[in-house]
């Protein structure tokens, strides 16, 4: 009797896994997916951050576009180079050159330095301060400090200090996130080469820029005349860089009156 | 191809089963007769502490109520002492197991629960002897509120305790000498 | 017991979540958006229902004629997970988006304690086939019941401003208490 | 290198990636067994076991189990263990077995065990994932003593058995009800993000700090 103590469960057990195995295997056979082989190759050739600079939700989904043949290899900007051309040679096309850029903050105006119009008490989300009266401060073009950039950045580069949005260098992968998030459109991709920057980005006159923040760009275009090779030129009261032009002088810094014309990503002083 | 591939599922399913199985028979063909072994101690050391003075208990057979498991008759030198009902009762978080001792004149003379899942810390207090002790010498059916307040917080758990013993009390053995 | 009886007190009265406090992993994990939170209820309620069924039989049927009792736990761990398994294989192919939503909650579902804790009270309760199947549906519901409530709850939340550190899951913790206090009102009534 | 793994891998069990502070598993347990410390030692040294065992043969069988049947294999081996163990334990510790005993069956129903093997045991070699299931066990365990001592001091006015109400003050029985349990989670849980946030915000200031500076500022 004892040894049938020990076989029945075995038995039955052998039955159970048996059965339930065989649907299983079924199952899976039945219900299998239809997946491009390129697919896992390429997921593992991107980073795999899921930031969505490319455009679509996540590596994987860049990933099924790509084999669909929908999107181009090069558009993963976090990756570079290095993973354009991997994702090339797995779909056998030719990868283009990507430039790495880094986001900016176009505005340099903290809460304390701007006038506001009303004091905003509701959800702490830009998209909706915008939608009162297109945000608390007197400048149209000024940033509301409610980190809906910084939600979305996957690198935590992004970082809010007193009613204004700050991107440190290091962290900043230029995915371009943000750059899509931010209700105002002040963040600019500035190429990794380029270290200057105007971090302003209205375009009211001289005397209604004064009214609205201590930090404002005029238009007074001194800059303009201080700048050899003319790379910064102001239109319609706001000064801007052609990046291919310039050539890093910070001539236009040193002249700069307002001294909004800063270095990427200016290191924050504790 | 396919073949192949039923077979490795199916049949790595089933060693693996087969193995666990296996492993668990053995263990319970070696532990099943030694855990039997401790309970059965265990319930003598309950009787032991009901009946203090107690030398011998002995399985009283009988058609009882279910939730009842056995009746044990109680002696002290093979002079009848009373009964030790070891009965089951639905609690808050599954069977309490208990032994409720009943002394010749039919009152209960002490209560012990062997085995409970009730929640650590609320209904467990219920299962304490302190909370116990207070039903010795009750002689007829109890209703929690008017006889005895339950445990704030574990009202289900007193109430299993309380049924238990009212069970045990609705079988009627007092003054009843075992018949041997 | 008849069979809206039983049903009211599995989806009220000894809801799983609030007041028998089983299945808090995928509850707390899933509860972000109400729409992954019903994809979730509908696979629970999916498993515990063919689950109570299977257990019942596999109960009744291999393990009490052959004195088995003791196997109880592994063999029904083993029928839940193979059907959890395929519910798996059956989203991955027809709703690959709820798939992806629910995650490594999905196979954690095997490890459920409400699935695995429907099926041993039905056979603690002794319930009929039709009885333990209906415990395992209305259970199921209520684990749905529960998880949509919360959902709503925890989208609300999204918006308020709490604490910095209270952010996230500690304020959906406090929430779930409060929601099982007033669950525990239930416990007073017996069906 | 690997050296480096264990340690880090340790501190990761415990606090950077604590099973229940930060990866929010195995609640059912963490609720159900924390109303005294005694019940929470015994729940989480019982599931540090059961967890390195599963965790030693679910990652030795990882070639064989193919990926259809993968959650029931898993769930087979770990169910397998805890019965055994219960089994062994009720027949020859019966006394370790009256006070764990309630826990056991538990461990079958706790996700963290499922969640490991799948997450990590599955995908590491046996040595690793021996250490995972004790780092994450450790954790556990640390995680369960510290609600346990809450709500058994604040629920039961007592430590580990010993009555520290001393008559002067009424122990709130909520927090031995579940109900309790959930808020002295989501309490606990939240004192933990803010010193993890704390303890970042200092180590990222110094680094600010000495990018700056140049120096490392002590």
């Amino acid at each position: 009797m004892q040894l049938m103590d020990i076989l029945t469960p075995i038995l039955w057990f052998a039955l159970l896994g048996g059965v339930f195995g065989l649907l299983l295997a079924i199952a899976a056979r039945v219900f299998a997916v239809k997946t491009d082989p390129r697919i896992p190759q390429m997921e593992e050739a991107l980073p795999g951050a899921n930031c969505g600079g490319c455009g679509y939700s996540g590596c994987s989904a860049y990933a099924e576009a790509i084999a669909k043949g929908e999107a181009e290899v090069n558009l993963c900007a976090v990756g570079g180079t290095p993973v354009a051309q991997r994702l090339a040679a797995v779909m056998g096309v030719e990868a283009g050159e990507i430039v790495p850029h880094r986001a900016v903050i176009l505005c340099s105006a903290e809460k304390s330095e701007a006038t506001m119009k009303y004091l905003y008490e509701g959800a702490r989300d830009c998209v909706s301060a915008t939608r009162l009266g297109a945000g608390e401060r007197l400048c149209e073009k000024g940033c509301i400090g409610l980190g809906s950039c910084a939600a979305v950045c996957a690198f935590g580069a992004i970082k809010m200090k007193n009613g204004l949005a700050w991107v440190d260098p290091e962290l900043c992968t230029g995915c371009g996130t943000c750059f899509k998030a931010c209700p105002k459109h002040i963040i600019r991709m500035v190429p990794v080469k380029n270290n200057y920057v105007v971090s302003c980005s209205s375009t009211e006159n001289g005397k209604l820029t004064r009214l609205a923040c201590t930090k404002g760009c005029i238009g007074c275009r001194i800059c303009e005349k201080k700048c050899e090779v003319g790379a910064i030129t102001v239109t319609d009261n706001l000064a801007s860089i052609n990046y291919d032009l310039c050539t890093n002088c910070g001539a236009c810094a040193t002249a700069c009156p307002r001294h909004i014309i800063v270095t990427v990503g200016k290191v924050e002083l504790v | 191809m396919k073949m192949k591939y039923y077979l490795k599922v199916t049949l790595s399913l089933l060693l693996i089963c087969m193995a666990v199985a296996g492993l668990l028979a053995a263990v319970n063909a070696l532990t099943v007769d030694i855990i039997a072994a401790n309970a059965q101690k265990e319930r003598e050391k309950a009787v032991g502490e009901i009946f203090s003075d107690m030398t011998s208990m002995q399985d009283a057979e009988g058609e009882w109520l279910n939730g009842v498991n056995t009746v044990y008759a109680v002696y002290q030198n093979d002079v009848w002492i009373g009964y030790a009902v070891d009965l089951d009762s639905r609690g808050y978080g599954g069977e309490i197991n208990m032994i409720v001792g009943i002394g010749t004149d039919g009152t209960v003379c002490g209560v012990r629960v062997i085995s409970h899942s009730e929640t650590p810390g609320l209904g467990s207090r219920a299962t304490l002897s302190d909370y116990l002790d207070n039903f010795i010498g009750v002689g007829e059916r109890l209703t929690v509120k008017e006889d005895v307040d339950a445990i704030s917080g574990a009202t289900i758990s007193s109430k299993a305790v309380v049924d238990g013993i009212n069970l045990a009390l609705s079988l009627g053995l007092g003054g009843v000498e075992a018949h041997e | 017991m008849e069979i809206f009886a039983l049903m009211l007190s599995a989806v009220l009265i000894e809801n799983f979540i609030f007041s028998r406090f089983m299945g808090c992993c995928p509850f707390l994990g899933v509860s972000e958006k109400p729409s992954t939170a019903v994809g979730m209820g509908m696979a629970v309620v999916f498993v515990m229902t063919l689950s109570s069924a299977l257990t019942w039989a596999i109960y009744y049927l291999i393990l009490v004629p052959f004195h088995l009792e003791y196997l109880q736990t592994i063999a029904f761990i083993l029928a839940i997970a193979a059907l959890v398994q395929f519910i798996e294989l059956f989203l991955r192919r027809f709703v690959p988006a709820l798939y992806g939503a629910l995650g490594i909650y999905l196979p954690l579902i095997t490890t459920n304690c409400a699935v695995l804790g429907a099926a041993l009270i039905n056979i603690q309760q002794g319930y009929s086939f039709l009885e333990s199947v209906i415990f395992g549906c209305s259970a199921g519901l209520g684990f749905t019941l529960a998880i949509v409530i919360f959902a709503g709850v925890r989208q609300k939340m999204t918006f308020c401003n709490p604490p910095r550190a209270f952010r996230g899951f500690p304020l959906t913790l406090i929430a779930a208490g409060l929601a099982a206090m007033a669950f525990s009102g239930f416990s007073g009534l017996s069906m | 290198m690997n050296k480096k793994f264990y340690i880090e891998h340790l501190k990761e069990g415990l606090l950077t990636n604590n099973p229940t502070f930060v990866q929010l598993l195995g609640m059912c347990p963490t609720l159900a067994v924390t109303t005294s410390v005694s019940n929470s030692i015994g729940m989480g040294l019982s599931a540090t076991a059961v967890l390195m065992f599963s965790n030693l043969f679910i990652s030795l069988l990882r070639k064989f189990i193919p990926k259809q049947v993968r959650i029931a294999a898993y769930i087979v081996i770990i169910s397998g263990f805890v019965t055994a163990i219960e089994l062994l334990l009720h027949a020859f510790l019966p006394s370790l077995y009256a006070s764990l005993g309630l826990f056991i069956p538990l461990i079958v129903v706790n996700c963290i065990i499922l969640a490991r093997a799948e997450a990590f045991a599955s995908k590491n070699g046996p040595l690793r994932s021996l250490w995972d299931g004790l780092a994450m066990g450790l954790g556990f365990t640390f995680a369960l003593i510290l609600i346990g001592s809450v709500r058994e001091i604040l629920g039961a006015g007592s430590i580990l058995g010993y009555d520290l109400t001393f008559g002067v003050w009424q122990p709130a029985l909520l927090f031995i009800m579940p109900a309790g349990a959930f808020i002295t989670l989501g309490c606990i849980i939240a004192a933990v993000t803010a010193l993890r946030r704390a303890a970042d915000a200092r180590v990222k200031a110094k680094e600010k700090t000495a990018r700056v500076t140049g120096k490392e500022e002590e």
